[in-house]
Order: C-alpha cells, then structure tokens, then sequence
C-alpha cells in the first residue's frame, strides 16, 4: 500500500504498524516523534498502530533552532 | 571565586517545575558547525536550550544528530514551534516536539508572517489554550504588547516571552517602556526573546528586571561565537546583579566623586 | 571554567608602564564605610584604584586611614585632581599625590565650573603639558570632543579618558558617535571616565571600542555597592568580549534562527 | 505666501469616502474650557475632530454642549469608543455613535485594560470585523503590531492608527521599526495615534512616512494650548514635507559645506 | 491667517545688533545650482544666509556669482571662516569677510581637524578674543561642551552656536543634555549649528530652548531642496512655538483623554 | 412604568414610545442617541418605539473626547 | 615686477597700486576684498596701496558655504 | 614664628625644618606629602628644608576620590 511520509509517496507492504515503518526506514525510534493523519502517535502505540493506504505520517526529530 | 557564591542572595529561576540558576536560555540554530555549538552553549553557561522540530530526512544515512552534541544532563531541552503560521500547526509541532523529547517545555510560536516572524496574537493566545489544557509547560513568544502579555499570564502559560526586536534583528531592546510595563505586572516569569544582539542588550534586559533572555543568532552569527557566548553569560550576571544592587539615579548635572572641600589653597585664593 | 582561562586571547592592558588584566578602574569616594569600599573593590576585580589628594586634618588624632583599607600589593594607586579649576592648582595638586604616593600616574582632571564639572580644555591641555614633561604618566580626563582628545594624544599623555557624560550623572554614554570617533583614532588607550550608572553603560562602553572604564559612583551609591561593583566587573568583561566576538549586524527585519523548511505538512497544504 | 501653495505637490489624504487637506486628527478632550478648544482646533487648522460618547446627564438643564462650539461646516466628526473593553460595548457605542452624528466615520478603540490603555487585539479584530460589515468607515486605534495592523488591513478597516506610546503619556514614538515597517507594507493610511507629546514627535512620525497623526493632550493639557495647537500643525506639514523632499542619509564623519579649496594662503604654506 | 500673526507673543531675535524675525539660518554651499538656492532660500524664510570667502579665479569671465542670487535687502550676509584650522588663519579669513561684505558680522570656525570638522577649542578662544576686540559681532561655532561655551560668552561673541553632529552629517542633536545645559546658562543667544539632517532635528533643537538653528546640507542636498526648505521653516517655527507653550510632561502609563465616565452600561454590568 | 434610563430608574405613563421619553426629559432629539435594551433605535423609528416596564435605555450625546 | 596673486606668479607694471590690479584682471572691486601680505587692505586704500615685487596678494570674494 | 598650615595660622619654635613640623603635628611623614610656599617639598628634603616665618604650608594626603 502507499503512503505519504514526509510529504514523499512511500509503499510498505500490507499489513504494516509504525513500528515496521520505522523499522524499514532504518529509523531510531528514540530520537523522532510520528504523527498519523495530524495526529500524534505515542511511541508506546507504534505497535498497535496498523497503517491504512493513504494515510498521511510526518516523522520529524530535534534539528538546530533558537 | 565562583559566581555561584559571588551572587549569594538570588533566588533560582523557576519555570513551571523546573528551575534554573542561569538566565540565559539559548537556541541551537545557525552554528558553523555542532562542535562550535557544543563550545559556545557551554561557555553560555545556559541549563536550557531551544531546539527546533523538524521532518527526518529519509533515506539519507544517519550521521550524528543535533541531540549527540546536548548533554541532556546538563541541558534543559525546550522544543520550540518555529516556523508555524496558525494555532493548529504550532499544537501539532509542540505535542510531536513533547514526545520526541520526553519533555513538558515547550516554546510556543504562532507567528503572523514571513516579513517580520513576529507573532499572531489571535493565533498564539488559541494555541497558548490548548496546550495549557494539555498540560504542557509553556513559555510563549509573544510581542512586547503589555496587554498580550496578560492575556497569556490568564490563559496559565509558564512565563511570557516578549520579543525585544523582530528574531535575528540584532536591534536590542526597541521599547523598553513596553518591557519593563509588562514586567511591572507580571505574574509569571518575562523572559526577553529575540532582538538581542550584543552583550548590552542583555544587560539592558536584565537591568529592567526581565527573570531571563533567550538568543540565538547572536551568538551563533557573531564571528567568534564562543567568545560572545562568554560574553552573553557574563552581560546576563551583570545585568541581573544591577538590577538587584539598585541602581544610582540619572541626574542632569554632576555630583562630585572627591570630595569636595580640603583642596589646598589654590591661587587667588 | 573561571573567568580568566575564559579569555585566553585577550591582550593586557597597557598605560605607560603599567599593565592591567581587569580593565576597570575604580573610585574610592562616597562608599557608605571604608570596609563596604574594600569588599566592593575587591568583588569589581579592578587593579587600579583612584584616590584624592586633600589637606590633612590637623589636630585631629589620626584614625584608621583609606590606605588602610586598599592592599598596594593588589592595586595600583591612581592620584587624582579632583576639585582642580587651573592648570596651576592641578599641577600643584599631582606632584603633592606623586610624592604621597611613590607613583608616576595621575588622573589630570581641571575643570570648567562647579555645576557641570566637565573639564577645561585650555586647562587641561596646558597641565597635561606640563606633568608630560615632568616625566608623570598621565591619564587625562576630557570632554568626549575628539579635537580635544587628539591634542592631549599629541602632547604624551598615557591615556585618554574621556566623559560619557557629567561625573556622577548616572546617564551612560550621551554621545557613542564622539566616543567611538575618539577610539577610531586612538593612539593611545581610551578610558571612558564619568557618566556610568548602571552595568549596560559599561558594557556599551566597552563594545564600542573603548580600552577600559572608570566609574566610582555608580557602585559607591548603589543600594547594594558590593553587589554592583561584581556587576560592572562582569559588564566589562562582557562587553570587552562583545566587542573582540564581532557582533552580528542589526537589521530592520526578521530572519529565523530556525530553518525555515522541513516543517510538517500544514493545514492546507 | 500661504501654506496650500507652499505644499503645491502632496495629494490629498483619503480616508474611505472623506478627503483632507490637513493630516492632524485632533481630540477634543481635556482643554480647559470648550472656548480654548474651539480656538485651538483652529490653530491646528484640523479637518477632523474626535468626539466621545456619553450618556446625557438627565435632569441637568441642558446649556452649550460641544457640538455648538465645532463647526460642522468645517469640521468632519469622528465619533470614537474610547472607554469600551470589550468589543461587544465597542460595537454598540460606535453604532451610537454614528446615529448621534450622522457619520459613518468612527473611531474604534477597544481596551485592554485601565492602566495602559492599549488595545485588546482580539476584541478589536472582532469589532472592526463587525462594523465593517455594518458599512463604518473603521479608523482603527491599535498597538504598533504590525501582525496586528495587517489583520486589520485585512478585514476592510479605512485607516489603521498605531499607537506611539500609551494614551496620554507624551512619550512620542517609542517604537519607529514597527511604526516603519506597519507603514511600509501599508494598503490603507496610517496614521499615528496616542502618544504625542510635542511638535517633534509629529515630525517625526510624519518623517516615518504617517499618513497622518492623531493627538488630543498633547494639545489640550500644553500650557497654551492654542500655541501648541500651531506647533502641531507646523511640525505636521513639516514633517510631511521632509518625508517628501528625501532627507540626506545620516554620515558618522563630516562633510564640508563650504568649498574646501580655494582658501587663502595659510601660515605654513 | 499668516504666522506672523500666529506667533503674537514671539520675541524678536537678537544677535548683537541684528534682529531677526526668522530663527533660521541657512547656509549657501552645495546647491544643485543657484536658481534652486534662490528658491530654497525663499522657501525658508531665513533671513540671514552664510557664505563662505574664497579667492576670486583669475583669468576666468565673470558670470553671475553667488551675490547675484542674495537680496540683500532681505538677507543678512554672515560670512564664514569655514576651512581655517588656525586661529591666526580665521582672523584674516574674517576680516576679508568683513571688507567683502560690509557686515560686521562674522560666523567663526577655527576647525581641529578634516575628518570631523569639530572646532579646535583653544584657536576659536583666541580667535573669538581677537575678533570680539575688532568690533566683530562674532557668532562663534564651536562643539557642544558647555565649558567652551561658558568661555567663549565670557570673551564677549554675540552669539554662540553649538554642533549638534558634525557638519554635513545629518545625525541631527546627539547630546541633548549638553545643549540643554549651554541653553540653559545662557546670557547670548544659542544657535545650533551643525549636523541637522531633516525637519525633526531643527524641532527637537527649537524645543530644548535654542534660539534659532543654522543648517545647510539638509535643505541642499536633499532630493528636494526648496521643499526641505519649506520643511525646516514649519520645523523651526512649530519647535519654537511648542518651546513657548509648555509641554506635557512625560508620563510612562496612559491617561485617557476620554472622560472615564459616563459610558453606557458594558456588558456584564 | 418604571424603566431604567442611563443606569437611573425612570417613571413613565403608559404607553410612552422613544419620542415621548425624550420630551418628557426635555432632550432635544437631534443631538442625542438612543439604545434600547442594547439595540440602537434609529432616530426614523423613536416615535414607532413603545416603551416596555422594565426597558433598559441608553440616550447619549458627544462630549470632548480624544 | 612679479607678484603672487591668489598663489600665481604675475606680472604687473611698475608702479602699480591694487586699484590699478584690479582694473588689470577686469576684477570689479565693489564684490572682492584684497589681503597684501597677510594684512587687509581697506577699499579706500586700494589707489594708496602701491606694490612691491614679491608682495603676495588675496583677491577673494563670497562663494557658497554654511 | 608663624605659619600658615593648611591654612590656619600655626606657631612653632625657631628654628624648625619641615621634619620638626610633623613630628610637632604628630603625622607620619609616610603618608602624607608637603609643599611650602607652592612648592613641592620632596620627602628626602623634609630635614635640610628649614622654615621661615610667614611660609605657607600644604600637608596632604589621600582620601576616597573618584
């Protein structure tokens, strides 16, 4: 199925939760947070959250700012 | 001697539940590269640093990331919501900034356009509401607007953030009588945010009793930033101390430092 | 980290023959006791002190006196001449601290009238003359007029030392265009001399270019003058280190400290 | 010679539907007597005057009231809401307002609190947001946000009137960034209101670019009023002026204004 | 209405034995031809013009020259020393003024040096004593140290001019407490000289008490000369009559202009 | 009736309309303005309004104000 | 007989006074003022002041300045 | 005889140099330094500088100053 992950189509095999997103994309998962269709997913729910086709991740970590 | 005894009758900074012995809250963007950061936060002598959230590059093999270069025991993280235009945007960043960062802080900025990034009143005063409601402890930028100001004292955010120039402008502290009104009536710490471009205007800040300063491009974009970093520590302790020491008044004619009777006899006398 | 590793790369100061790592200079008036003006000097970090030439008090049987109170082996003695109206009287006045002080240096001070006490510049410029030549090493205190500060530059003097505004006014710097004119051209050390109330004033100071400050009743009549005397230590090293750092530029508009992409997908995009 | 011709190039300022040769907006409260302010808004040479709404004293035999001593021939009206906190309270008095005076002009002032004065942003989007659909012509009193004085812009206000610095407290313009940048990026007039002390502070204001000034005690509580009243009206076409005849930029060093060559032999030559 | 009529109370200015109804004067140099000098000066309403004296070229046809353009029946000449550094080279430059023009009086700059322009204080002392002692009616420009001042009134010129910036900066009045306290002491009349940039610097000069304002470059180097002109005569005129009628004092909170009471009954209520 | 005008209590007959409020306070309409119950009346519609017991009004005029 | 006349060297008849100068370098007095080594000469003294060979004149007159 | 020190009439015996005057004034020559008659009495000079009757003598020392 495809989804959208940071603004970019990206296909994952079907069923897949965070977790394997995460996994697939060679993401530490203690450094980033990840939003589902603008809203949060808690780490704690990564493995309990199936992914839909179409659905819309945002992955985003700590980066230099004031 | 150490500054920490030099300085023995100020009180800790407290800011929500945290508390902090130094002033100076400080950004991590602009650096010339993470290893003059890392130098330059320490000799900023700073316990908090604003950081910012932003999209994870895929597929683009991870080197060392900002977090690598913060001692997290040493520093406070505050994840800011740069970059975000509408209430919405910034309560989605700051819950994704919170659990990236396992942190209640949070430094809230709704801002009102690209021109200026100074903030949307409506905007902030919205966002400041949800995420008081979702138990976040926020500092919140605002404008140096007195009335602003109170408002987000009511909405319960953990301190205020006036700007003292638009963020990166290097113009200080432009209306001090704003400043220091809304620290007259504060309820919660005013901790000066953006404008700050030398160690006086730091100094400025804290001699008109602002509980702390935030800066970034200050440091990060002078040409030596560690050395500014020093100097930002010391214009914090220095203007914090001022203000507690209770300054002389401003006269328009002079008063004699020597005194001024035992002179010897001068001619024609 | 202490201050003085804190600044590996700055130079000492030097005046004649005399150098200085703190490049604050301190008055030794108006403290409220002579043990509240020892702990002050001591928390400002100067090494340099001034003190006033005046009659001995006959007949009366001799106290502790305010050399008692200042460690020689710490600070370098600095006669003024204070309260001076002509060359002559000054003149008179600097060899009488000479000698009570084994010291070549005097602050040359000849003023214009009671109410402003700003320095005369015939005067001045007619007893700088004359201690040059009698080998003192003189620092001289003068308007912030650049043409007067050249001149006293071309006769020998030490040091420049010009008023940021009138003695014990407590404005600050009035005119910073004069006073960075004055340092643009320096070839010798400017001391901004009279005028400073609070930290912020030292640190402007010294971010303009200035080589040290000189201040006494700024800390001497603070409510708390031990705890403003740290602060105008810590404002000068401050701002000595604002100034050596290159500060950014100031300018009218924003520019983000944060990076302005990879924020998350926004409502509407 | 007489000021119209003096001024043969400016344009008319329009503010919705009305056009005005003077760019003064003068208040009509706190003279000493209402026969002062009939000659100083004379003076002022204004085409505009604010008034305030009040509940009529009832039972008081009426006497003169101050409509009979401004004349509406030369004179338009601008009915404000000063006193309202809330935008609800604005609304209505504006619409009071308005029925009273037969204009679709109004000024509109919503507060946030007693002790500054200063807008409440949020209610004052909401009321300008109504009253422009009810067909006002909104001059809208505001901080010197510029966040907020695009909003405002947005909504369909006819002016927008930033505020110098608090109502009544003569500071002038505390802030010329904001004021400049509101202007820059303006659509509609602006014009500044709140804060003016004296002639300058119109100059200077003007200078910045203000389509026009707004003031009331600065006028009202001057010793002479009607003498201050002149002044204000000078320094408004003079400042208007010098914003269009393009100023010299501001140079640290000197530049001659007499010819330097051509001089006679000097000694040394 | 004309403002002869508008400033009734108004005193006439007085220098030595000149009056003048204008407190301006403007200066010659740097026009972008004499046709727009004619008309700026017009604009102005000065009625005293400084020029500077120069060596006549040789071998060159006489045109129109500078005096072809000045009505002497409605300007005053003040001829300038502008461009001697020694007192010795003003003196001479003075009396050729003088013989040149048949006006006794003289506008005397004794220059330290060619990149400020500032006056050398101890050659325009000697030179004032010289000039004062020929019968000179001497209006002397000297920095804004109001010791020189003090002296330069004691050796008896008719006038003394202070610097607000240097000559041809346009940085307007740097050191308001200096000329304030000149102003202040005064027994002659004081006319700023020097740095004005646009309209707001000759009100704020006017405003401090100076009785007039001397300027050149801000009218003729401005985009616009004969409106600059217009501008700095309403400045003049609007920062003198606003001297005279007694400003507000500054006030750092609001007060309203509006009455507090009165108002319908708000929401709530 | 007994009404409250500009935050006072008012007795009037029944029926009393805006028009005859303002005569009997002697205002002269045309320099005033009038608010019932927090809504404008229009000056076209004073003599059309009837007054209710208990009716809050509001009858303002300028004053000197900046 | 060689003069310095406003730094250049001229030549001029002997004798020559400066009202006779003057005439020679088409100058009209009324709106100049003469220096002769280094002292004013006055313009009821031009036809009295006769030159010497060497003498350094200054024929000035007003331009613009401030 | 008479001097005048620090400007008050003071008699001391004759003869007396300025090493007497102290000692008689009970002051401890190392902090203080003496002019006689407007002139600066070097401290090696206090006992060969013998004083006459009228000199006016200046005793100082330091005091806070700024």
């Amino acid at each position: 199925m495809t989804l959208t992950v940071n603004g970019e189509a990206t296909t994952v095999p079907t069923p897949s939760n965070v977790e394997d997103l995460l996994r697939r994309l060679r993401i530490d998962a203690r450094q980033v947070a990840v939003e589902r269709n603008r809203t949060l997913v808690r780490k704690t729910d990564y493995a309990a959250t199936l992914l839909v086709a179409g659905d819309v991740l945002e992955i985003v970590s700590f980066v230099g700012g004031g | 001697m150490t500054h920490s005894t030099a300085n023995p009758a100020d009180r800790v900074l407290r800011v929500g539940d945290h508390t902090f012995d130094s002033r100076l809250f400080v950004g991590t963007g602009k650096y010339p590269d993470l290893e003059v950061m890392k130098t330059a936060l320490e000799a900023s002598g700073t316990q908090c640093v604003t950081v910012a959230v932003r999209r994870l590059k895929l597929g683009v093999p991870e080197g060392k990331s900002l977090l690598d270069y913060i001692d997290r025991q040493r520093y406070v993280l505050l994840p800011n919501t740069a970059g975000c235009f509408t209430a919405d945007d910034a309560v989605r960043t700051a819950r994704l900034g919170r659990e990236a960062g396992m942190s209640d802080l949070v430094k809230l900025e709704v801002l009102g356009d690209k021109d200026t990034l100074l903030p949307d009143p409506a905007g902030t005063l919205e966002a400041a509401a949800t995420l008081v409601g979702e138990g976040f402890t926020v500092l919140c930028y605002t404008s140096d607007d007195p009335v602003v100001a109170r408002r987000l004292e009511d909405l319960g955010v953990a301190a205020v953030m006036p700007a003292g120039a638009p963020i990166g402008s290097g113009q200080g502290i432009l209306n001090p009588n704003n400043i220091s009104i809304i620290i007259e009536r504060a309820t919660v710490p005013i901790i000066v945010d953006a404008g700050v471009g030398t160690a006086s205007d730091v100094a400025v800040a804290m001699e008109l009793g602002a509980d702390g300063v935030l800066l970034n491009t200050g440091i990060a974009l002078a040409t030596e930033p560690v050395r500014m970093a020093r100097a930002m520590r010391a214009a914090c302790e220095a203007g914090r101390d001022a203000f507690l020491a209770g300054r002389i008044p401003k006269r328009r004619y002079a008063s004699a430092s020597s005194p001024t009777e035992g002179t010897i006899a001068f001619a024609g006398e």
